[in-house]
């Protein structure tokens, strides 16, 4: 049997090796390839830029739940920390129940980052269940909706919340969505009150909304980790997305390198024996 | 279409009240610091909500705007929308909309009955007089209008699949072509029992009320016939206790037909787990210790499928698979010997079993693909023309 | 030590368990596998009975009075809670030979419930609103590109439906029609395949991170 | 009798939830939502038939010391403390909140949080693992459709990740990889799926109608 025939029966076991070591390298020697960025990333990372410090808040609705963590944590990360780099205040809330947790613990770890204080420089919502009463009750009166924060004090008492009616107090709701509540925020606060929606989403959903962004319903769009690596590019503070697109690379790279190389040793072996061995697909 | 009504609606409101907005500036303003109630709406009236096809549970109320709304003091906040049983009946709040706006529409009326509507402007401190109109009733509607071309299509494309079994019943030759992934099956059955080893057949992790279940299980009676005549174990795993025991009544009566109802072992017919990728692992351990060498998998699959077409290849079994699950096809397509893709997969019960029932119903779907296309074209040509409405006919909802 | 950390160590350890499955089967992953499906079938019994058995059926039968206070709107009485508490029961009349056909009936109608319930929304949002959406005009006035992706969206979509008619061999314009819609199905099979690999890889990620997240716990604890 | 009165049921429930879907009344849509929740909890309470079938081909393999039946003692014990930390009547313990209720912080949540979470997570991320190699040995030039597979999902794979970027910078927009993934993933993919998905809607639809005029029984076995 020649090399290349060997070669087209290898133990898929050393493939499985290659993928470790190109996600486990990456963790330890980030390589910091360049990020290219592209319009819709730099769309939402514009309004957010755009909002003015110490005055009307960025919302952000957290509205994954943990199955999409490695996706979606990064980005709202990094919404974060571009928010609170800049003292853009921030109030965090969330239409998930699983998300109640995954709010808390971005902001929480975030604010500490920045030394940021609860109710002055952010509030944190909490969850309400219900998603389109919940977005649309905040067209009309936020306070209607969450009487008070998270953790039961009245948002009347918080004076970073005076003022703060309605959609048109806000100058972007940024929602991260592992479903299709992103819709309800198109719909229910987009179209009747003129809201300004961002969103980020996994991967996969990622192309259900570019549409989205033609007609203007979404300011802009992040999509799966590779919408969170270009948001920590812009932000020069890379972190989980940009480590995790070293790691795509290579894999992605890899993959087509061992079709490749796959091909080249099928048609070797070819000529020699005049038979394939594999079954057909 | 559907659409035009409100804009119409919106027009003659518009219409109605322009009147008032050019009176306006008769009305002499009210000194500052009086506080005087603003001046009440005018031109208000309630109907049943325009839309045909609510349940009778909505009533429209539209008005035109308080003068002191916009103009005069201007200091109108808020209206307030009351609803009674009775004319001069003090009514309860059923909601109030902040100034600018001209309609409100009710949602919690119980249709049939009569109601008045009250309609105020509110300036923070005072309400003017509020204006009465009614009585007004919801109607409940019968049929959703929006949904009939729904109902057209269904009823033609059922006449089509009854025409057609009829036409099979009493015999007549309905040609269907070869699906090359089916004979497959077949073959990998055979194998399986020239090797000795068992049949792997996994019917999806869909629950039985997913139709891709049902065609699964028809496929599975015809397998459990073949493994019945060859003594061939027969491995059914499922994720749904439901699909269990009706896998469990399918096979049992498919070895009971063959003639050999004591091959039938119910340890086979497993009930593994509910939970997604509890199912995948149990089903890999399967193949990897109880050594299956043709592994079918029919019916409806998400993302453990490559995880089961993987495993499944180091054990060097044939594998076929098929499913209506679109974003699932690529990974069989590349990791099985043979994929049914999608129709094919209803397909494949049609023409293993060659029942005339099963043949209507692929006859039919054949031709109503062709009506499909027909349509389609003829909202294309149409669209040449400039003429758009026909392919607007088909937005429903 | 904190109780977090010995449960996150378990799972770690569990994680590690499933992976040695990439090596070969073994004692470890057989662990975690029969572990798996013990923990998620208990799960789904316990999730069911709180969240379906209980409210639906044994509150409004036994906790609340017989005959009291309607249990729901539109005059729904206590005793519908019946109905399905019933049909459940029949499922297990499969138990008993003598009586064991009325278990289909449970099933029969259920099944035909749901048939019923599918056929409508899929005639409209799969066939309807499909052949809406493959209606496009294929001569946009002064937007060429627009043209161009519309014909070969229509053209495509033509190719596939062909490629499934079953009740005619496949030649002549059929089959090169055919042959058009496997062109289209394969190109989409790939790149449906190549997009997926991102989001598959960041499970991976996810997992890694979660294990060093582990690893680090430790660390620090270890130091104080 | 035993053939007729299910046949009949199936039908007459089938039908009413078929004519459901067209009618806006409050009855109608009421008795419809009302049917749904009852199919729910049939299938809840089909969840013991499965969980029996679990105990019984398990407690077999454990009598019979089948091979691997030390497993099978794993799987059934986390099974059974599982359900009694969920389902255990609490008063009886005492006032306990870890045990007879699944909120956060209880023994039932823990077992699903560090259990059943970590292991199904990490058995999803195996298919990172498994695309690669199913990439490697089925992506071969096979023939011109497995060629058209394996240079679309090339493409698509390089346009997704930075690398693929960098690639063709500087090209006009409409030759980046980037651009042409987009491209393929609206035009042929959509194309593609958009005809599978009326075919296989029309194959629903058909299974449907079959099923509620009684043509259809084999899920129900003993058809003939």
């Amino acid at each position: 049997m020649g090399l290349l025939e060997k070669f087209l029966q290898i133990d898929r076991r050393w493939i499985f090796l290659a993928i470790a070591i190109a996600v486990v390298v990456p963790f330890f020697l980030p390589m910091g390839l360049p990020v290219v960025v592209t319009k819709p990333v730099r769309d939402l990372y514009n309004a957010v830029d755009a909002i003015p410090p110490n005055s009307e808040p960025l919302f952000i609705s957290v509205d994954y739940a943990p199955s999409t963590i490695p996706e979606l944590d990064p980005m709202t990360l990094a919404v974060l920390r571009h928010a609170f780099s800049k003292d853009i205040r921030v109030v965090a809330l969330t239409l998930d129940p699983a998300g109640y947790g995954l709010a808390e613990r971005a902001l929480e770890s975030v604010a500490r980052e920045y030394g940021k204080e609860r109710n002055k420089d952010y509030v944190y919502l909490g969850f309400q269940p219900g998603i389109a009463a919940v977005v649309l009750g905040m067209g009309t009166d936020i306070k209607g909706v969450f009487p008070e924060d998270a953790y039961g004090t009245p948002l009347s008492e918080i004076p970073m919340m005076d003022g703060i009616r309605n959609y048109d107090q806000i100058p972007l709701l940024i929602t991260m969505a592992s479903s299709g509540v992103i819709e309800a925020w198109v719909i229910y606060a987009h179209q009747p009150y003129g809201a300004r929606i961002g969103a980020g989403v996994t991967a996969v959903m990622a192309t259900d909304y570019y549409p989205f962004l033609d007609t203007g319903q979404l300011v802009g769009l992040l999509g799966g980790m590779r919408g969170a690596a270009e948001y920590e590019e812009l932000i020069k503070h890379p972190d989980a997305g940009v480590r995790g697109m070293d790691s795509q690379s290579v894999i992605h790279v890899l993959i087509i390198v061992l079709i490749v190389l796959g091909n080249i040793a099928y048609f070797g072996s070819k000529k020699r024996s005049q038979e394939a061995k594999e079954p057909a697909a | 279409m559907r659409t035009h009504s409100p804009l119409v609606g919106l027009a003659l409101i518009l219409a109605l009240c322009a009147p008032v907005f050019g009176a306006e500036g008769e009305t002499a303003p009210p000194a500052p610091g009086e506080n005087a109630p603003p001046d009440p709406v005018t031109l208000l009236s309630a109907r049943d909500y325009l839309d045909n096809n609510d349940n009778g549970d909505k009533i429209e109320v539209t008005w035109c705007l308080s003068a002191d709304d916009g103009g005069g003091a201007g200091d109108v906040l808020e209206y307030r929308i009351r609803r009674s049983s009775g004319p001069g009946v003090a009514g309860e709040v059923v909601g109030t909309v902040p100034a600018g706006t001209t309609s409100f529409l009710d949602e919690g009326v119980e249709p049939g009955e009569a109601y008045y509507y009250d309609v105020a402007a509110f300036d923070g401190g005072s309400e003017s007089a509020p204006a009465e109109t009614g009585p007004v009733t919801g109607r409940r509607n019968f049929f959703q209008t929006s949904r009939l071309p729904v109902l057209v299509l269904a009823a033609l494309f059922f006449a089509m699949v009854l025409t057609f079994t009829r036409l099979a019943q009493r015999g007549a030759n309905l040609f269907v072509r070869r699906i090359p992934g089916l004979t497959a099956v077949e073959e990998a059955v055979g194998r399986a029992t020239e090797m000795g080893r068992p049949v792997l057949y996994v019917p999806g992790i869909g629950e039985i009320d997913d139709i891709q279940t049902i065609a699964s299980l028809t496929i599975l009676s015809h397998v459990a016939k073949i493994t019945a005549e060859y003594e061939t174990p027969l491995i059914v795993p499922t994720a749904r206790s439901v699909v269990m025991s009706a896998a469990e009544e399918v096979v049992k009566e498919a070895y009971a037909e063959a003639g050999h109802p004591d091959n039938y072992s119910p340890d086979n017919i497993r009930y593994l787990s509910d939970a997604q990728f509890a199912f995948a692992g149990a089903v890999s351990g399967i193949m990897l210790r109880e050594r299956p060498a043709a592994n079918l998998y029919l019916g409806a699959f998400w993302a453990e499928s490559l995880l089961f077409a993987e495993t499944g290849f180091e054990t060097k079994a044939i594998q076929v698979a098929g499913t209506a699950n679109v974003s699932q096809l690529p990974f069989f397509v590349t990791a099985c010997d043979y994929t049914l893709i999608g129709e094919e997969l209803y397909a494949a019960s049609a023409y293993l079993s060659k029942e005339p029932k099963l043949l209507g119903s692929l006859k039919g779907s054949d031709w109503m693909k062709v009506v499909s296309i027909g349509i389609m074209v003829l909202g294309i040509v149409l669209s040449l023309f400039g003429v758009t409405g026909f392919a607007g006919w088909f937005f429903t909802q | 030590m904190q109780v977090t950390l010995i449960w996150a160590t378990l799972a770690a350890i569990l994680t590690l368990a499933v992976y040695s499955f990439l090596y070969k089967d073994n004692p470890f992953y057989k662990f975690a596998e029969h572990l798996v499906v013990g923990v998620s079938a208990a799960y789904y019994l316990v999730i069911y009975y709180y969240n379906f058995i209980d409210p639906n059926v044994i509150s409004p039968i036994f906790k609340l009075e017989f005959g009291g206070a309607p249990i729901r709107i539109l005059g729904m009485q206590w005793w519908m809670a019946l109905i399905p508490g019933l049909l459940g029961l029949l499922l297990y009349a499969r138990f008993f030979p003598k009586i064991g056909w009325v278990s289909r009936w449970a099933l029969g109608i259920y099944v035909g419930g749901y048939s019923g319930l599918e056929i409508a929304p899929v005639m409209q949002a799969r066939v309807l609103d499909q052949i809406r959406g493959g209606s496009l005009p294929l001569v946009v006035p002064h937007d060429p590109s627009t043209s161009f992706t519309n014909i070969l969206l229509v053209v495509g979509l033509l190719g596939t439906l062909t490629y499934f008619f079953f009740s005619l061999k496949h030649k002549g314009v059929l089959g090169v029609l055919a042959r058009i819609g496997i062109v289209y199905i394969m190109v989409g099979f790939g790149a449906s395949f190549g997009y997926t690999v991102m989001s598959r890889i960041s499970l991976l990620i996810g997992r890694v991170d979660f294990l060093r997240q582990v690893a680090d716990s430790w660390i620090q604890w270890l130091a104080t | 009798m035993r053939r007729e009165i299910p046949l009949a049921i199936t039908f007459l429930v089938g039908m009413f939830m078929l004519v459901d879907f067209f009618v806006p009344h409050t009855r109608v849509s009421a008795v419809g939502e009302e049917m749904k929740q009852w199919g729910t909890i049939v299938i809840a309470a089909s969840i013991l038939l499965g969980i029996g079938n679990l105990i019984r081909v398990h407690s077999k393999k454990i009598a019979r010391r089948n091979t691997g039946w030390g497993y099978s003692i794993v799987c059934l014990t986390v099974m059974s403390v599982m359900l009694w930390f969920g389902l255990w009547p609490g008063e009886r313990l005492g006032p306990s909140p870890l045990v007879g209720t699944i909120a956060q912080g209880s023994y039932f949540n823990w077992m699903y949080m560090y259990m059943d979470v970590p292991l199904q997570s990490t058995m999803f991320s195996l298919l990172a693992f498994f695309i690669a190699s199913a990439a490697y040995r089925a992506f071969r030039l096979r023939s011109p459709e497995a060629s058209l597979l394996l240079i679309a999902a090339i493409i698509v794979m390089l346009g997704r990740v930075p690398l693929g970027q960098l690639m063709t910078k500087g090209l006009p927009e409409k030759a980046t990889l980037p651009w042409l993934t987009e491209a393929i993933m609206t035009y042929p993919n959509m194309a593609a799926f958009r005809g599978i998905l009326i075919g296989a809607a029309l194959g629903v639809m058909a299974t449907g109608l079959r099923i509620i005029l009684g043509i259809e029984r084999s899920y129900l076995g003993g058809e003939k």
